[in-house]
């Protein structure tokens, strides 16, 4: 240890190595464009998870009719429709887009670094994760057809091809599955150590912007709740290939291991994504507010309670899947208490609002929309979470409708915020904000009347998975009928929103105006490079940022701007 | 336009009231933080020579407006928790003593059922089975034995508010009381397969002669 | 040994920036492996008397001392900062958690309202098949139905 | 391997060097991972009483053996990190190489174990206990092997007299592989 001081050396040599076209944009090592690769990746897969949505809805709405550009959706692929759904909108959607594009982009540009402390382990995460989507998309294509057994994979339909139908599909599947959790985990450790090592001079733990420290707990949660998951797909897919029996009742196995092993790492995977979306609401509402962040210390604490709290209430998925009834209070109980920590949370967001000077931009509609959204999700968990009104609401639309209105404004509303955000300093232009407001009220409003009919046919019955509800007489009313079609309308409405997004950031990628260093006048350590978008290392290296003082610092009594960055000395 | 399944079993509406009262508790929190949401944006929306306040967010008076919020949100918390843990108690727990006991087995994707017959005992000579169409009398406290032949299904009644995993290799017992004759829905509701969308039965509650009467006429020779 | 590995000689190592650490000459570790080896030797003839507890007591609990004594003498875990035993404690203490929530449901085989009819048959096969059968194995699985 | 490193890969707010402070986040992540399996394993163990039959087929002389070979291949790791911490990059990649030798010896007993009992007709779908069995181990070698390979760069390194602070890296590592052996011995062939 005591001769490893040629680093110093490294560090300058670097600065002055021109890079190659394939070093720069085919294999980087810089943490921009890993990060700039992710979500692209991650926005790419999303179209899949967008079309799979519209395959089901379409048959759910028309039942047996044939669909534009699918045709008529047998009951094999409309299983693998929502299982494929599921899988890539949480693993290959929420994952790379808030947590490994944002973390990569963000977090060196947030402390002040260069770049994450290793930049080839970063790559080699990204290498990874994308061989694990071209697994997945493969799987989709192989004899027998993609898995269909649902994202959760409950054995022994997922442990046997003889219930699943699906020898190929069901292993691909798992197996695209345990490679995104590794670039995931390299990806994690990159995040944690470059934020705890990689800091400014200068910069304390309170000094530090909140979406570092929320992708960091993220990563930490993810880290530490993922490994038994890990060991439970080898063994699954054991049981798949080899014959083991770890999770078949017919020799021996237990079916309800598995569920625990997955949802042991399910739900903490909620906050895995939660933290990261609620940690651009922290960015995004005191710049546009032009306030600073209404108690840093309490939302970081709230935040760390969150984390560790997630860990005792995975059980809440089982309450009735042949768990002892017994654990069931127990989950109950800690489910309920969760709401403690996250309400807090919200109510200190929207404390920030009080006393601001509040510009409705589209970052900050897209914050405030996150809010909105985000409160009919965590209050209907309340439902879910109490056993005994679960025991009606298990597996019915009460509950798909509960989470897409957690998960559409994590992966979707989240993203939106930080996107449009930070798309000044990804591409030194501004993106068209009358593009971007019609986006966002076209967006929220088909949002909310695709779910909140759901919430209706949930209550009325409707239970997820089924292909065509009119093979139960109860559910086959015109009443539940119109909810499912309003449904279906709206979604079309939405995915013909996405189309505005998609025109707005290529055309202003490369027409938009010029944006500046700091076109929001915010106090953040990435708006303070010298270039924009940063050039490779962010700050030249004989000059890097120090930081003087914490990252909320707006309107301070006494100053003549209304912003005072952090690394500014006086 | 009535949505909601009709209550028909006797804690179905211990269920539908559990509901009722997290509405009124979570609908007072959203209404109420809404409000206070909506009223902020507007009241501090960007005005002309207004520059915004400088406070931490640490003062006792301001963050009084969160901490008292927040120790009613505990306080409400426990009615929630008392009142979901009293009906999962009732439903799942408890289990009042058998008047009839049936077999339910589920498997790709088909119900199959075993009724005790004339003799009121499972597995004798006279257990009449049927495949998806479970009889039972009304206002009897039914126990449920549910078993699978393959892989996880579940024995869902939504007018009864029961449902319960059916784990193969396993046996799990449910309960419950039907308090109104009539045909109902039984649906699988847990994921298995192909076919899970097909996999509909029904539950006939017959009154007391009615259901003598069916015994009699399906009966094994 | 404690007091010797916390005295600080202020060793300044490149990377560390800070990170003080003493040296210990190598026969420190081969008396450390010499233990081990002890221990090891212990573990295996303990469980050879056939008393039940002093097999529970001689190979789990000294795997346990065992593997304290290669966490704070070859990984250095005692010198280390407290944040890396946190993260590791946590860890551990997750798992014992995930143990304590999941074995009601798969380590018992009856509880409320349930019975693990299958677990228990296969118990009770695997006893009445005796150590001399030896492998227990499965007749082949019955063929599940084909749809 | 004379990398580049960026100036955030040499700062240490923590006092903690950056590889050094990865390397413990990689064990946490490893402690969940062999957590899962001894859990699963340890519960299904506890249930199955049965299960004492068929651990009386595994041989415990060879896990003793290779406990002690781990052990020992511990001691070297040890040894080749006090080596490079006084600076001694060649004595630290013989150390490493004496490490390597007892990875690869130790794959060799586990190999020859596995014969037999594959030849007795033990294999991982016999029934639980030798599924867990293989898989626990399993996991447990291939994180040998990986091991292995990864201290065959470093000693490569260290002999050159570069990055010496890895060997004190990939020697947490392989303490950890140790750690997980010393509680899979028990698990798998002690308790009968």
């Amino acid at each position: 240890m005591s001769v490893a001081h040629d680093h110093d050396h490294g560090a300058h040599d670097a600065h002055h190595h021109e890079m190659s076209f394939i070093e720069k944009y085919i294999f980087p090592t810089d943490h921009k464009y890993i990060g700039k690769q992710y979500m692209f990746t991650g926005m790419f897969m999303a179209l899949f998870g967008g079309f799979y949505a519209y395959v089901f809805r379409m048959q759910l709405a028309f039942p047996n009719m044939s669909v534009p550009f699918f045709g008529r959706v047998s009951p094999m692929e409309y299983n693998a429709a929502i299982t494929q759904h599921g899988t890539v909108m949480i693993f290959w959607v929420a994952m790379p887009v808030l947590i490994a594009a944002f973390g990569n982009f963000l977090i060196p540009l947030l402390i002040g670094a260069d770049d994450m402390a290793f930049p080839r382990l970063n790559r080699l995460s990204y290498q990874i994760f994308l061989v694990s989507a071209v697994v997945l998309i493969a799987s989709w294509f192989v004899p027998g057809g993609a898995f269909g057994g649902a994202w959760t994979a409950y054995p022994p339909l997922s442990a046997d091809a003889r219930y699943s139908l699906t020898p190929m599909g069901s292993s691909m599947w798992l197996i695209a599955v345990a490679l995104e959790f590794a670039a995931f985990l390299l990806g994690g450790i990159n995040f944690i150590v470059t934020a705890m090592n990689g800091r400014a001079p200068g910069m304390k733990w309170n000094d530090v912007p909140m979406i570092v420290w929320m992708i960091c707990i993220a990563s930490i949660l993810f880290m530490a709740s993922v490994g038994p998951l890990v060991a439970g797909a080898i063994m699954l897919l054991f049981d798949q290939n080899l014959g083991t029996n770890f999770f078949d009742p017919r020799r021996g196995g237990d079916p309800i291991l598995w569920q625990h092993l997955f949802w042991f790492f399910g739900h903490p995977e909620v906050y895995v994504v939660l933290l990261p979306a609620t940690g651009m609401c922290a960015e995004v509402i005191p710049v546009f507010a032009r306030k600073k962040l209404f108690a840093y210390d309490t939302v970081l604490y709230t935040t760390i309670g969150t984390g560790v709290l997630s860990f005792f209430v995975w059980a809440h998925h089982q309450f009735v899947a042949g768990i002892d009834p017994r654990m069931a209070n127990v989950f109950t109980i800690t489910t309920v208490l969760i709401s403690i920590p996250i309400a807090e949370m919200v109510f200190l967001y929207i404390a920030t609002l009080y006393g601001g000077s509040i510009r409705y931009t589209v970052p900050m509609l897209w914050a405030l929309g996150f809010i909105f959204a985000f409160l009919i999700g965590g209050v209907t968990g309340i439902y879910l979470g109490a056993s005994g009104a679960d025991i009606y609401f298990h597996d019915t639309y009460f509950v798909v409708a509960h989470f897409h209105y957690t998960f559409f404004p994590i992966a979707f509303i989240g993203t939106f915020t930080g996107f449009t955000y930070w798309f000044p300093k990804m591409f030194g232009r501004m993106m068209n904000e009358t593009l971007g407001k019609i986006h966002f009220f076209g967006t929220m409003i088909s949002f909310n009347f695709i779910f909140l009919p759901l919430f209706a046919t949930g209550l009325g019955g409707d239970h997820r998975r089924i292909y065509n509800y009119n093979n139960f007489p109860e559910l086959a009313t015109p009443d539940l009928q119109n909810l499912r079609i309003l449904a279906t309308v709206a979604l079309l409405v939405l995915i013909a929103f996405q189309f505005i997004f998609i025109y707005n950031t290529f055309y202003s990628m490369f027409f938009g105006p010029i944006s500046g260093t700091n076109p929001w006048k915010a106090t953040t350590l990435e708006w303070t490079t010298p270039e924009n978008p940063p050039g490779h290392g962010n700050w030249p290296p004989d000059n890097m940022p120090t930081v003087y003082r914490g990252p909320y610092e707006y309107s301070v009594p006494g100053r003549e701007d209304d912003f005072w960055p952090q690394n500014q000395q006086s | 336009m009535n949505l909601f399944q009709p209550a028909l079993s006797t804690f179905a509406s211990d269920v539908d009231n559990l509901v009722m009262m997290i509405t009124a508790i979570v609908g007072f929190w959203y209404l109420a933080t809404n409000v206070m949401f909506f009223w902020l944006l507007w009241r501090y929306r960007a005005q002309e020579g207004v520059k915004a306040l400088y406070v931490t967010g640490h003062e006792p008076e301001l963050l009084r407006w969160i901490t008292y919020p927040h120790y009613l949100i505990i306080f409400m918390d426990l009615f929630v928790i008392v009142g979901a843990i009293k009906v999962w108690y009732n439903v799942k727990q408890n289990l009042p003593e058998p008047q009839e006991v049936v077999r339910v087995v589920g498997q790709q994707w088909a119900w199959s059922f075993q009724h005790p017959g004339a003799d009121g005992i499972l597995d004798t000579a006279d257990d009449i089975k049927t495949v998806d169409g479970l009889h039972v009398p009304v206002n009897k406290v039914v126990h449920a034995k549910l078993e699978s032949r393959d892989v996880l299904h579940n024995f869902s009644i939504p007018v009864f508010r029961l449902k319960q995993d059916i784990v193969p290799g396993r046996v799990i017992t449910a309960w419950f009381e039907a308090t109104q004759a009539g045909v109902y829905d039984l649906q699988c509701a847990e994921m298995c397969g192909i076919g899970h969308g097909l996999m509909a039965g029904r539950i006939y509650v017959e009154s007391d002669e009615d259901h003598l009467a069916w015994i009699t006429a399906n009966t094994p020779k | 040994m404690s007091a010797e590995a916390t005295h600080d000689h202020g060793h300044d190592h490149g990377a560390g920036g800070g990170h003080h650490e003493h040296i210990h000459p190598p026969s420190h570790y081969v008396k450390i492996w010499g233990v081990l080896c002890v221990l090891l030797v212990v573990s295996v003839t303990g469980p050879m008397l056939g008393i039940k507890i002093i097999t529970l007591i001689t190979a789990f609990g000294i795997a346990f001392v065992k593997a304290g004594i290669v966490i704070k003498y070859f990984m250095h875990l005692d010198t280390e900062k407290p944040i890396i035993w946190y993260a590791l404690i946590t860890s551990v203490v997750f798992m014992v958690l995930f143990f304590a929530a999941v074995s009601p449901d798969v380590m018992k085989h009856e509880g409320t309202r349930w019975e693990n009819v299958a677990a228990k048959a296969e118990v009770a096969r695997g006893l009445a098949a005796g150590a001399e059968h030896g492998g227990g194995e499965h007749e082949p699985a019955p063929a599940a139905e084909v749809h | 391997m004379a990398a580049f490193r960026p100036i955030a890969n040499t700062r240490s707010a923590t006092g903690i060097p950056t590889a050094k402070l990865a390397v413990w986040w990689l064990l946490v992540s490893e402690i969940v991972i062999f957590g899962g399996v001894l859990a699963s394993y340890l519960m299904h163990r506890l249930g199955h009483p049965e299960w004492a039959n068929y651990a009386v087929h595994t041989q415990t002389a060879i896990g003793a053996t290779n406990t002690l070979v781990l052990l020992s291949s511990s001691l070297t790791a040890v040894l080749a990190h006090q080596a490079a911490q006084t600076g001694d990059g060649k004595k630290a990649a013989k150390f490493l190489l004496a490490t390597i030798a007892g990875a690869c010896l130790f794959l060799c007993f586990k190999a020859y174990e596995w014969h037999g009992e594959i030849e007795e007709g033990f294999v991982p779908w016999t029934n639980g206990f030798w599924a867990f069995y293989y898989t626990a181990a399993g996991i447990h070698a291939s994180h040998v092997i990986v091991g292995a390979i990864i201290m065959a760069f470093v000693a490569k390194d260290a002999y050159a007299g570069r990055d010496l602070h890895r060997v004190e890296n990939v020697g947490l590592y392989w303490h950890f592989v140790d750690l997980v052996w010393i509680f899979l011995f028990p698990l798998l062939y002690i308790a009968k």
